[in-house]
């Protein structure tokens, strides 16, 4: 297994994530920079990083997705490869339309860095094989940015599809999440021809360690490399 | 004016500089200076700059220790931790700024605190602050509170580093003059420190990072007067912070280091380009040549005074290794940087500024900073009222009263609205930050161990007695690095204080120094960096004496420690330390407006050092479940805090003869100790441990769901957890969303 | 001719406005209370390097809003040829 | 007679827009390079609970842009009344 971790000016969670794949899950790993036309051909799997990739100028993730990698990453995709956008990875998995939806400002208008109760709604199968359906787990957020919006219409396709992936389990009557404002409680959505696509706010990659309060978060990793 | 014209010291008067000191330069360039050289003596003379009014009592201070590698001097200091690795610290004050733009100033507050830190090669990987506000209601607090706390968020979560403690206060002292302390730590490799110094005849000199604007000129000179209504309209163009360069330019400075391209490396700070050339070619004893046409522009016509005064962030001068001009350019063109040579290394002692081919005007370095005024400033006590201490009688408040006035306090309340803002996760080593124990805990990278971090200040002690009372906050700052199993290593100060004009704020500041220098000769601290801030003035209205410590710590196995939080129901809370019968500087009696003028006693500094060294002990080795030092708010406010955490009760049960002591015993500050949690059957080691260095205190058991005391069988206290929680989680809001009294 | 353009990119009606409500809350408590809704949006000011006729302009504009300055799933965006880079009206 | 103002908050030009260069930068990534500079700013749509006559109109949104939208350490800003909510011109 060959893990690209995509490398965006301004990403920084990208050492992170390369230290839980080679040094926690023992898996071969690599950075791949921006302004890549193509992903090198040995990766099998593809992870975009949190940070404030460009800045988060303009909107989060807006610049990133246009770069040249993006659309490698697009084929890779549409060849069913997995791929993991975390926090600015979904953002820009987003802006790329390679996800439905867009990513508004948290409802608050803070930045939120706290640890969240979150449900896997499909747990059992696919990068999620190692949770059991709705198990609840917990796993830290860190954003400002992480209020999830589509119209009704795509929210409504997402369900019937299977793609909520996560949710948080506090919401308000309306169901959006305490958190940030999310619509359904959404924390996390699937997409790409096989579900093989996970965008999701919180950071698993901070809950992969004992010393760092548990491994909710590793499971999930270790799902994307072997599936 | 144009900048070749010559000047007089009217001039020399608007840009903050005394008579006498025109008269100096006047005498060492044996003629007046043009408003280009005049500007930068402004600024390199700068209280700011030149640390004037305090560097013959800074001499003072502990620098030196077997393990210090880089002392006060350079950008960061830097402490050896082992294993070929060290760590570079810094403390750094941005209060002027902040109170003028609160989200800008902070966030450059904190850019400029790291590029301080990855100047000296290290890579920074946690950050603190230490911010104080005026009085909760009035009309700037929450304003200033929002905007400065979004903007260090904004900053250090783009930059990608985690924010570990964050030490909130709120005094009218400030009302004028906020302070936005910030802390950062990076580690680095023995081999790999770099210096500010600019060597070797011939070698290139770079500009790189950002673009040079109109922002901030003389920004240095802003900080080192005071605030007064009419100056406010003649402000300088508010610096604005760009994270995402900041942070390019630490991954392309880092390669940079790592293939050892570099002679020296410093940060274009306060008085920008100006401190940053002259320094460096003063640290190496040379001279520079520099073209200033070459430097990038953001606007069209600047000229050489504004480019060599403009404080515009994230850029930096670097000095080359002579051939690898292209490793370089090529590094910072990929990370998207402006990258530009500017000039070279001389040997003539000389800065030469050449603007379009011609010399425009020739200095030496060591006017700047050798010849750069010292003053012994005349200081004085104030006359000491007698103390209303005594006078002060609770009596009309019932002890549940007063427990939730002081966990409502917006200084001891819940800071999560404040701390949830911060990334205080990224980098993957935060083991505990400051809501999971009494100091963070995180670990270095690259290495096992991990340092304990925590920052601080108590006003209301300094100032008491700002000898004393500085002494105290260093004590229980070791007490609370104890707490999570670590011992100091190493510690970095900020010396907020008034105008050294005023001979009170001038005595305030000497003993503040003096008391840090005993309490950090005491413990055996070496002080490494610092930074020291004047002028915190409105009006002539000085804020409280304010010298905030950052404290470094070394856990060298960092699974074995302690947390805040109370684990079992069932488990001994027991008190080790000192105790005390008087109320000296307890928040307590703030609430009631009335302010003692001394301290009741002065702390036996040997007694604290000997009871952490215990503390620590008995830690590693797993005795101790849950430790805090007590400090603001007193002893049942820390059992509360701790209870809290631990989604626990207390109950706390306490011999008859305690009965006299009962109100100084709760809620005094005055007495150095712990609170920790014990499991029952290992009481007895404990007190065997403690014997003859502390007394030990069993107050009572954790439990569950309430918080209660009694004397003998007579109930004094009992309340509901989720009531004082309630309390304690509304104090800060109230200041968030309170109403505005104006 | 000219070589500025002022871009203003709106939430959709259906997109709730958080940082609107928040100002008209704001408004309010300093004694503004005739404010029955605002709505923040974000405005860009492009200065072309050449100048063009105002449908020119507009055209490229228009291009850089749907591809870059604009995100569809959320927001519109009105295009203006202005005067000078200044420019508001 | 009207309810509706358009405030368009722009930074000052001497302060830095680190945003408006990003933006620049990215158009030129995508092949809009035309573009000199780019300068981005707030607009605040503002509905009033009344009508009023526009010289009053721009008189409030003044001062609710001195006290409150408009922060003038670093930014200016501009009103103009506007026909219709969505309203801009
Ligand atoms: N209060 C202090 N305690 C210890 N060192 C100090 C103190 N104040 C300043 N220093 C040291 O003096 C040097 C100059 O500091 P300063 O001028 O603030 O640096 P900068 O260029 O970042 O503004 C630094 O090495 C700093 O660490
Ligand atoms: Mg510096």
């Amino acid at each position: 297994m060959t893990v690209a971790i995509a490398r965006f000016l301004g990403s920084n969670c990208d050492r992170d994530c390369l230290h839980i794949f080679q040094e926690i899950l023992k898996e071969i790993c690599l950075f791949v920079w921006h302004d890549e036309f193509e992903l090198p051909a040995d990766v099998t799997a593809v992870v975009i990083p949190g940070g404030f990739s460009y800045g988060d100028y303009l909107r989060c993730g807006a610049i990133a997705a246009h770069r040249p990698l993006m659309s490698a990453v697009k084929q890779f995709v549409d060849q069913g490869g997995p791929v993991m956008g975390i926090c600015n990875g979904f953002q820009i998995l987003c802006e790329a339309k390679i996800l439905p939806g867009v990513l508004l400002p948290n409802r608050h208008g803070r930045f939120v860095c706290n640890l969240q109760e979150i449900s896997v709604s499909q747990g059992g199968v696919g990068i999620f094989k190692n949770y059991n359906d709705n198990e609840k787990i917990k796993l830290p957020v860190a954003h400002h940015d992480g209020n999830y919006y589509a119209d009704t219409a795509t929210l409504d396709c997402l369900e019937k599809n299977n793609q909520i992936a996560l949710r948080y389990t506090s919401t308000d009557e309306q169901g959006h999440a305490h958190v940030n404002g999310s619509s359904r409680g959404i924390a996390g959505i699937f997409g790409g021809p096989k579900n093989n696509v996970l965008g999701l706010m919180p950071h698993p990659e901070r809950r992969s360690e004992h010393r760092l309060g548990g491994d909710d978060g590793l499971r999930m990793l270790r799902g994307l490399v072997h599936r | 004016m144009r900048d070749l014209d010559i000047t007089n010291s009217d001039h020399a008067l608007q840009m903050g500089l005394k008579k006498t000191e025109f008269e100096r330069i006047v005498q060492l360039l044996q003629r007046a200076p043009n408003k280009l050289e005049l500007g930068i003596f402004a600024a390199m003379w700068s209280e700011h700059c030149s640390y004037k009014s305090s560097r013959i009592h800074l001499k003072k201070l502990p620098k030196s220790g077997s393990t210090v590698l880089v002392g006060p001097g350079e950008n960061a200091g830097v402490i050896d931790v082992g294993d070929n690795l060290a760590v570079a610290f810094k403390v750094e004050s941005h209060n002027h700024p902040s109170f003028i733009e609160p989200f800008q100033g902070a966030a450059t507050g904190v850019g400029g605190i790291l590029r301080d830190v990855f100047t000296m090669g290290a890579r920074p990987f946690a950050t603190m602050n230490l911010l104080r506000f005026g009085a909760k209601n009035h009309f700037k607090t929450r304003h200033l509170l929002s905007g400065v706390v979004s903007g260090i968020s904004g900053y250090g979560n783009c930059f990608g580093v985690c924010n570990v403690v964050s030490d909130v206060a709120f005094d009218p002292s400030y009302n004028g003059n906020i302070l936005v302390n910030a802390f950062a730590i990076g580690v680095v490799p023995h081999d790999k420190i770099f210096l500010g110094t600019a060597e070797g005849v011939g070698n290139p000199v770079f500009y790189v990072g950002a673009k040079t604007g109109k922002d901030g000129i003389h920004g240095a000179t802003m900080a080192s007067d005071e605030f007064s209504e009419s100056k406010e309209a003649a402000r300088p163009t508010v610096q604005v912070g760009d994270p995402f360069k900041e942070k390019l330019l630490l991954e392309a400075c880092l390669e940079c280091f790592s293939k050892n391209i570099l002679i020296g490396i410093q940060d274009m700070g306060a008085a920008g380009l100006t401190s940053s050339s002259f320094e460096m070619a003063d640290r190496g004893q040379s001279g520079l040549l520099l073209h200033l046409d070459r430097v990038p522009l953001r606007e069209k016509n600047m000229t050489p005074y504004e480019i060599m005064l403009s404080e515009s962030q994230e850029r930096m001068l670097l000095v080359v290794k002579k051939g690898e001009e292209q490793v370089l350019i090529d590094i910072f063109s990929r990370w998207d940087l402006d990258v530009v040579e500017i000039g070279s290394v001389t040997d003539d002692g000389m800065v030469r500024l050449f603007w379009h081919g011609e010399e425009y005007t020739a200095l030496s370095p060591e006017m700047l900073t050798k010849e750069a005024p010292i003053y012994d400033r005349f200081y004085e006590a104030p006359e000491r009222a007698a103390s209303s201490a005594a006078d002060f009688h609770l009596d009309n408040f019932s002890y549940e009263d007063l427990l939730l006035k002081l966990v409502r306090h917006p200084d001891l309340s819940n800071q999560n609205w404040i701390t949830e803002q911060y990334d205080r996760h990224i980098g993957l080593g935060t083991l505990q930050h400051q809501h999971q124990a009494d100091a963070a805990l995180v670990q270095i990278p690259g290495s096992s161990k991990a340092v304990a971090l925590q920052i601080g200040c108590d006003s209301r002690l300094c100032g008491i007695d700002p000898r004393e009372g500085v002494k105290r906050i260093l004590a229980r700052m070791v007490l609370q690095i104890a707490c999570v199993g670590a011992r100091p290593i190493g510690l970095s100060d900020c010396l907020n204080y008034g105008s050294p004009e005023d001979a009170v704020c001038m005595w305030q500041l000497v003993s503040g120094i003096e008391g840090l220098a005993e309490a950090a000769d005491s413990f055996q601290i070496p002080v490494v960096s610092g930074n020291v801030s004047l002028y915190n003035q409105t009006d002539h209205k000085p804020i409280d004496p304010t010298p905030t410590i950052a404290l470094v710590g070394l856990q060298e196995k960092p699974m074995q420690t302690a947390t805040l939080f109370f684990k079992n129901e069932g488990d001994l809370i027991v008190y080790v330390g000192s105790f005390a019968h008087q109320f000296s500087g307890a928040e307590l009696l703030f609430e009631g407006q009335v302010k003692p003028r001394y301290l009741s006693n002065t702390w036996d500094l040997n007694r604290v050092t000997s009871l952490s060294q215990l503390i620590v002990e008995q830690v590693r080795i797993g005795t101790i479940l849950a430790a805090a030092h007590v400090g603001k708010g007193g002893l049942l406010y820390t059992i509360f805090k701790m209870a809290h955490a631990g989604k626990k009760g207390a109950h706390v049960q306490l011999d008859i003869s305690m009965s006299e002591h009962l109100t100084s015993l709760f809620f005094s500050e005055d007495a150095f100790g712990a609170v920790i949690s014990v499991p029952r059957e290992k009481l007895g080691i404990i007190e065997k441990a403690f014997l003859n260095i502390a007394a030990v205190h069993v107050l009572g058991t954790v439990s569950s769901q309430e918080l209660s005391c009694q004397l003998g069988r007579k109930n004094l206290l009992q309340l509901p957890m989720d009531i004082i929680s309630h309390h304690y989680d509304s104090g800060l809001c109230e200041v968030v969303n309170g109403r505005i009294d104006s | 001719m000219s070589r500025f353009v002022q871009v203003v990119v709106t939430l959709k009606n259906a997109v709730l406005d958080p940082q609107g409500d928040a100002t008209v809350h704001a408004l309010s408590a300093l004694g503004f209370d005739n404010i029955e809704s605002a709505r923040v949006g974000k405005v860009i000011h492009l200065a072309f390097k050449n100048e063009l006729e105002p449908g020119q302009l507009k055209e490229q504009a228009a291009l850089m809003a749907q591809k870059l300055l604009c995100n569809s799933v959320m927001e519109n965006f009105q295009i203006q040829v202005v005067e000078d880079k200044a420019g508001v009206p």
